[in-house]
């Protein structure tokens, strides 16, 4: 085992499925030579050529529709987007053909495709490089779409995309690439899409949330437990959609009163789903309403006033709190 | 002001073959064998008369709306059936004599067209994908084929069409670049049908041809009279050649003219005039080709009678048999196959709410 | 006062508008000769010239790009994207530009435009014409999201998104185009956006809607009222962002029982905020859990099966008939 | 196979007059004012020098991540030179010279680059639109932007800028066809910078130029040397003056080089050789420019001593006002400034939320 940023366990992941599978296929804008422009594809031309790890002209839709080409001719394509802010140059390949081809073959074809994006902010980026709408991707149907939180769960999540008979859009968190690092084994590791995780046991209230945010709210519950003794169960969703509801409806079964947390904007984001699914298979258990603690419904600001935006462990504990005294 | 002139390499040429007064050009004469131009000559009157019964069975609300292809069979016969069965088609949605010669059954053209998805359940052993509807965007995934091909080392190629219209999309000019960059063995037919709805290749863009735009991408463009099924062979035939040998793609500009509805929901008369359209349908694809097989003693009128007897006969039972199939087609909860290789919680439970609906409702007329 | 299908009064609107004011303009495909594909815009380009009724070459982001410069100089283009099913390809120029111009400008600039799309099934239409995807608009910060039901209210809200300083995104219903006459008055109407509107008054049950699925809602209400004596108060949405929480919260306050109806996939849909706002602001007052009937989380199937996909009265009136029972 | 030859209309030339030994081709010297000169070398000098404090101040720590101009400066202030205050100008992110050029104060740079909204306020008098990152994306607002001008019927004119990279874009590709269609007087101006990131501009396109994929579009397209402001000057003005007159639109390709990083987060040494730079390091269009105007005898090395100590002041100056209003910027409050006209009620209630918030941590840290 190797401690490893999150950057280096997608590499990795990246690296030991092409080893494996020569129908693996990376490309994007400057995934080759470069690397990527956060490192992620770095090293993988000089070992597998630049028919394998494709830099492509800057051109997204050309880039997505290209890999529909490839999957649909039954290779693994991995493309990249440099940031998730230019994914909407490509989202009717998405919307209109990605997501629906196997649907629209009637299974003769499918689209075994991973779109790999950075997303959130907290990185002092440019315009444009720090939004989240994994929302969009969720709501489309025909597609998967899935947030690691961090080196490990990325990794293994990574390689369960690439192997998945369907459309992934994996979002990568920039403020997560180089936080940590964490024990990643050599040796493979998949983790199922569909598939979220108890990352922190609890019975006073259950937190869900996934990607950038878990550090805050794993900081929040340290902090709930800490200050006020209450025992906090946290969850991370890992893959948005489809959601595994079964995990926080049993878990709020348990403890009655929830917190959801993502940093994309509240109104019609993820958290709206998440609170509807509870209100569907949990209203008798709910003891006071749910809080959602997100990002405004804003653009998220330049990076001088981004942290007062994202939500930090002080916003979720004060959720928290008020939560718990209802 | 006086500036040193850049030489900007392409040229763009115009082929002709068998002009509209059915006049050949013997010099430029392809050499196809007699059969496949008797089986030629089948799909493109195959092509009309499906068209014109499809129109037929849209007004009397058997099927739902669709696109003709009336006039424009040459344009997309000829082109295919210069490839090989495992190569790839790539079609628009204006293509259905091509993709009749390409395997498709009439039939699943009838229930693609009255709503029933199973029109698009393509055998395993056709590499053509589905009509794509949202124009141009097709383009891209003919590229991605041509690279996948390229990878794998076969000498398979791709064929991809668009209307004029479509030339004006992004992803027409994302798709021609990357296939430039790329050389990947894909031929692109544009039909250039003269109309994109009410929009006339005049105002979609202000080129003298649409072909010149492959030059932008240094790919070889040509335009052809795409009324001529043996230009539009003979182009597409050396396209595929070529992309076939590694020289990667080329553009074909068919010069065409859609002679009926855009689809069965338009209003042509709204914007071109009876005039423009007479004017056209004397350069009938179909009337030039027929003239032409008659001259080389290939076809008697006995011959086409007999031809247009047995379509008319494939026709009827295609129809039979489709509306025969679609009776055993009503089961509301097929629409969640397909969605996902393996259905997601959350659609079974959907499917299953609706499978209960379905239920009550049976209770419920049962008991009403 | 005449009676008008919603495609007249539409056609009123935008002919009243540009009478009115020279900087109103007409763009898209085939919007001009033709008069539109539904004839929304029929005769227009006679009464104001090719200059404001303009034919575009085939490029949807290229009509919405346009439009965002037209407005920029201070017209107020409309423009038509054939079919919703279509609007991925401009989905950029709405993300990136639209939404933020005045953001990005800090008020210099703004994009006083509307974007105008037939939206939703039940006209026999082909592969992707049929699609609602309004939450992705929803769920994007600086634009507006707008949904008339029939032809009076599309009327005076095409005028209001037509004079509104910021973006509207304007989704018709193909289902209502035709499907109904109204009185509409000749002289100018308008209808505040951001306003939702109570349409059958109750006691028992809240239903939420807006759009096509306004007519199997009030049927359902009314076969509700008939068998069962049931009083069911229906809200009109129109507006679907911003969102107008205060009157469906209101009426939950008052019923403490709610539906919620709309055509699109349930997951992540529009519904989710809904449901998540009477959580937030209601939940005292809820006796059951609330409802959502909606479109399954998959492409509204092809013509044939699409009736058993759209929610029909009959659902509808078995999901309200749980929320009561509990 | 011989066919018809098409007679593709449109030539591409390639403009230098002033080229990188700084010698003068006399009969295309512009006619350019003295002062005008004079101004066009103080702005080449600002943004060079300008450029070189950004970078110090990002490795400093007291700006973000930003995309340097170095080696195009001539690119883009040759062709804004041409432009009235009244015309329009719409950016990409790398022509921070012509943006101070056209009265962009070096305070609201810094600011933009550290994160400040408030570094993109415009003045009522400016029709300059914001730094456009998503690339491509601002040439359909230009387009959209000339045909109002027309509408109008006002004879301002529109320029935008855009990369080499930009051209693969399906927005490029759009907006060029859109104003070949409308005739709409905007000049296009590419800054071809030979990379986009680490993508070489051989690779970004087979086309032999960038200026000829304007011929698809009836554009008129010309190379210029985009390190030769003359050059740029007089493509610019023709392209101007042809607006202007209702001609339309051109393509300017400004030949050029980014000598810097792309961005402040860029390592080139990954991608290109030091070899390379030096090799367009002689090209430097400052160099050039200063042999020109010295040869021409309106500028002495006192001269460029000076300019260079006001510019110096100037930065200064800039970066300490910038600092200096710097910390009244702090409310994040103002977040909610300018997201709609009229902040919806939910907008009111999560500002509210942050508000208190605001409160509760002052609080805090009062009583902590
Ligand atoms: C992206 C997209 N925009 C709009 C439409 C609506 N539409 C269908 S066909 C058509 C015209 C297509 O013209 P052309 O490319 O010339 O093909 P043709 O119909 O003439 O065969 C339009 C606008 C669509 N299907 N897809
Ligand atoms: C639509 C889009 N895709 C990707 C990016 C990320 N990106 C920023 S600049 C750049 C390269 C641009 O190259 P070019 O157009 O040549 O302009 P240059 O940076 O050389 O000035 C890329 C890929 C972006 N900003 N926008
Ligand atoms: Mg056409
Ligand atoms: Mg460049």
């Amino acid at each position: 085992m190797a401690k490893m940023t999150m950057v280096q366990a997608l590499n990795l992941a990246l690296s030991q499925e092409m080893e494996k599978d020569d129908s693996v296929m990376v490309l994007g804008e400057d995934v080759g030579v470069d690397g990527g422009v956060f490192r992620v594809t770095d090293g993988l031309i000089d070992k597998y050529g630049d028919q394998r790890v494709i830099d492509t002209p800057l051109a997204e839709a050309g880039i997505v529709g290209m890999s529909i080409g490839m999957a649909v001719y039954g290779l693994r394509p991995v493309c990249e987007i440099q940031f998730s802010g230019f994914s909407y140059q490509n989202f009717h390949q998405i919307e209109n053909h990605a997501s629906r081809l196997r649907w629209r073959s009637q299974g003769r074809f499918h689209v075994p495709m991973v779109l790999r994006t950075p997303y959130s902010g907290g990185v002092r980026a440019l315009e444009h490089h720090s939004e989240s709408r994994e929302a969009y991707y969720a709501h489309t149907p025909g597609i998967k779409m899935v947030i690691p939180s961090g080196p490990r769960n990325a990794r293994a999540l990574l390689i369960s995309a690439i192997r998945d008979p369907d459309p992934v859009i994996f979002y990568e968190s920039k403020a997560l690439y180089r936080a940590f690092r964490e024990e990643v084994p050599e040796e493979e590791e998949t983790f199922p899409i569909g598939t979220s995780q108890i990352v922190r046991e609890g019975t006073d209230l259950t937190m869900i949330s996934y990607g950038t945010m878990m550090r805050p709210a794993l900081e929040a519950a340290s902090i709930l437990q800490e200050k006020d003794g209450v025992e906090t169960e946290v969850i991370d969703l890992l893959t948005i959609s489809p959601l595994d509801d079964a995990l926080f409806v049993q878990s709020v079964h348990k403890t009655g009163r929830a917190v959801v947390i993502h940093e994309a904007p509240g109104s019609f984001g993820p958290g709206a789903e998440i609170v509807s699914r509870i209100m569907e298979k949990a209203f008798f258990y709910l003891e006071a309403p749910i809080e959602r603690v997100t990002g405004y419904d804003i653009i998220i600001p330049l990076f001088s006033r981004e942290n007062s935006y994202i939500p930090s462990a002080q916003r979720i504990v004060r959720a928290a709190k008020k939560v718990l005294s209802t | 002001m006086p500036k040193t002139k850049i030489d900007v390499p392409g040229e763009v040429h115009f082929l002709s073959i068998l002009n509209e007064y059915g006049n050949l050009d013997k010099t430029l004469e392809p050499d196809i064998a007699e059969d496949v131009l008797l089986k030629l000559y089948h799909y493109l009157l195959l092509g009309r008369r499906f068209d014109e019964r499809l129109i037929s069975l849209q007004r009397q609300g058997r099927i739902g709306t669709f696109p003709p292809i009336s006039g424009q069979e040459a344009a997309h016969l000829g082109a295919v059936a210069t490839m090989r069965p495992s190569d790839w088609m790539v079609p628009s949605f204006r293509e259905t004599a091509a993709e009749l010669w390409r395997g498709r059954t009439l039939e699943s053209v009838i229930l693609y067209n009255n709503g029933y998805n199973e029109g698009v359940r393509i055998p395993e052993s056709s590499n053509d994908l589905p009509v794509s509807v949202p124009v141009g965007s097709q383009i891209l995934h003919a590229v991605g084929l041509g690279y996948a091909i390229k990878y794998r080392q076969k000498d398979d190629v791709v064929m991809t069409f668009f209307g004029d219209g479509a030339t004006s999309e992004g992803d027409f000019h994302e798709g021609l670049n990357f296939a430039g960059v790329f050389q990947t063995p894909v031929i692109f037919v544009c039909q250039n049908n003269q109309w994109a709805i009410s929009m006339p290749r005049s105002k979609q863009t202000r080129s003298k041809t649409l072909a010149q735009k492959a030059l932008s991408y240094a790919v070889p463009g040509i335009q052809v009279d795409g009324n001529d099924i043996l230009a539009v062979y003979a182009a597409a035939q050396e396209a595929v050649a070529s992309a076939r040998s590694g020289e990667g793609s080329t553009l074909i500009e068919c010069v065409t003219y859609r002679m009926a509805v855009h689809t069965t929901a338009d209003d042509p008369k709204r914007y071109r005039t009876d005039e423009e359209v007479a004017e056209w349908q004397k350069r009938d694809p179909l009337v030039r080709f027929q003239k032409y097989l008659k001259d080389k003693g290939l076809l008697t009128d006995d011959g086409i009678e007999a031809t247009e007897a047995e379509i008319t006969e494939k026709i009827q039972n295609a129809v039979d048999s489709a509306e025969e199939e679609m009776k055993s087609l009503g089961n509301p909860l097929d629409m969640f196959d397909h969605a996902y290789a393996e259905l997601p919680p959350r659609l079974i439970e959907q499917r299953e709410a609706l499978a209960r609906e379905l239920e009550e409702i049976q209770k419920e007329s049962n008991h009403g």
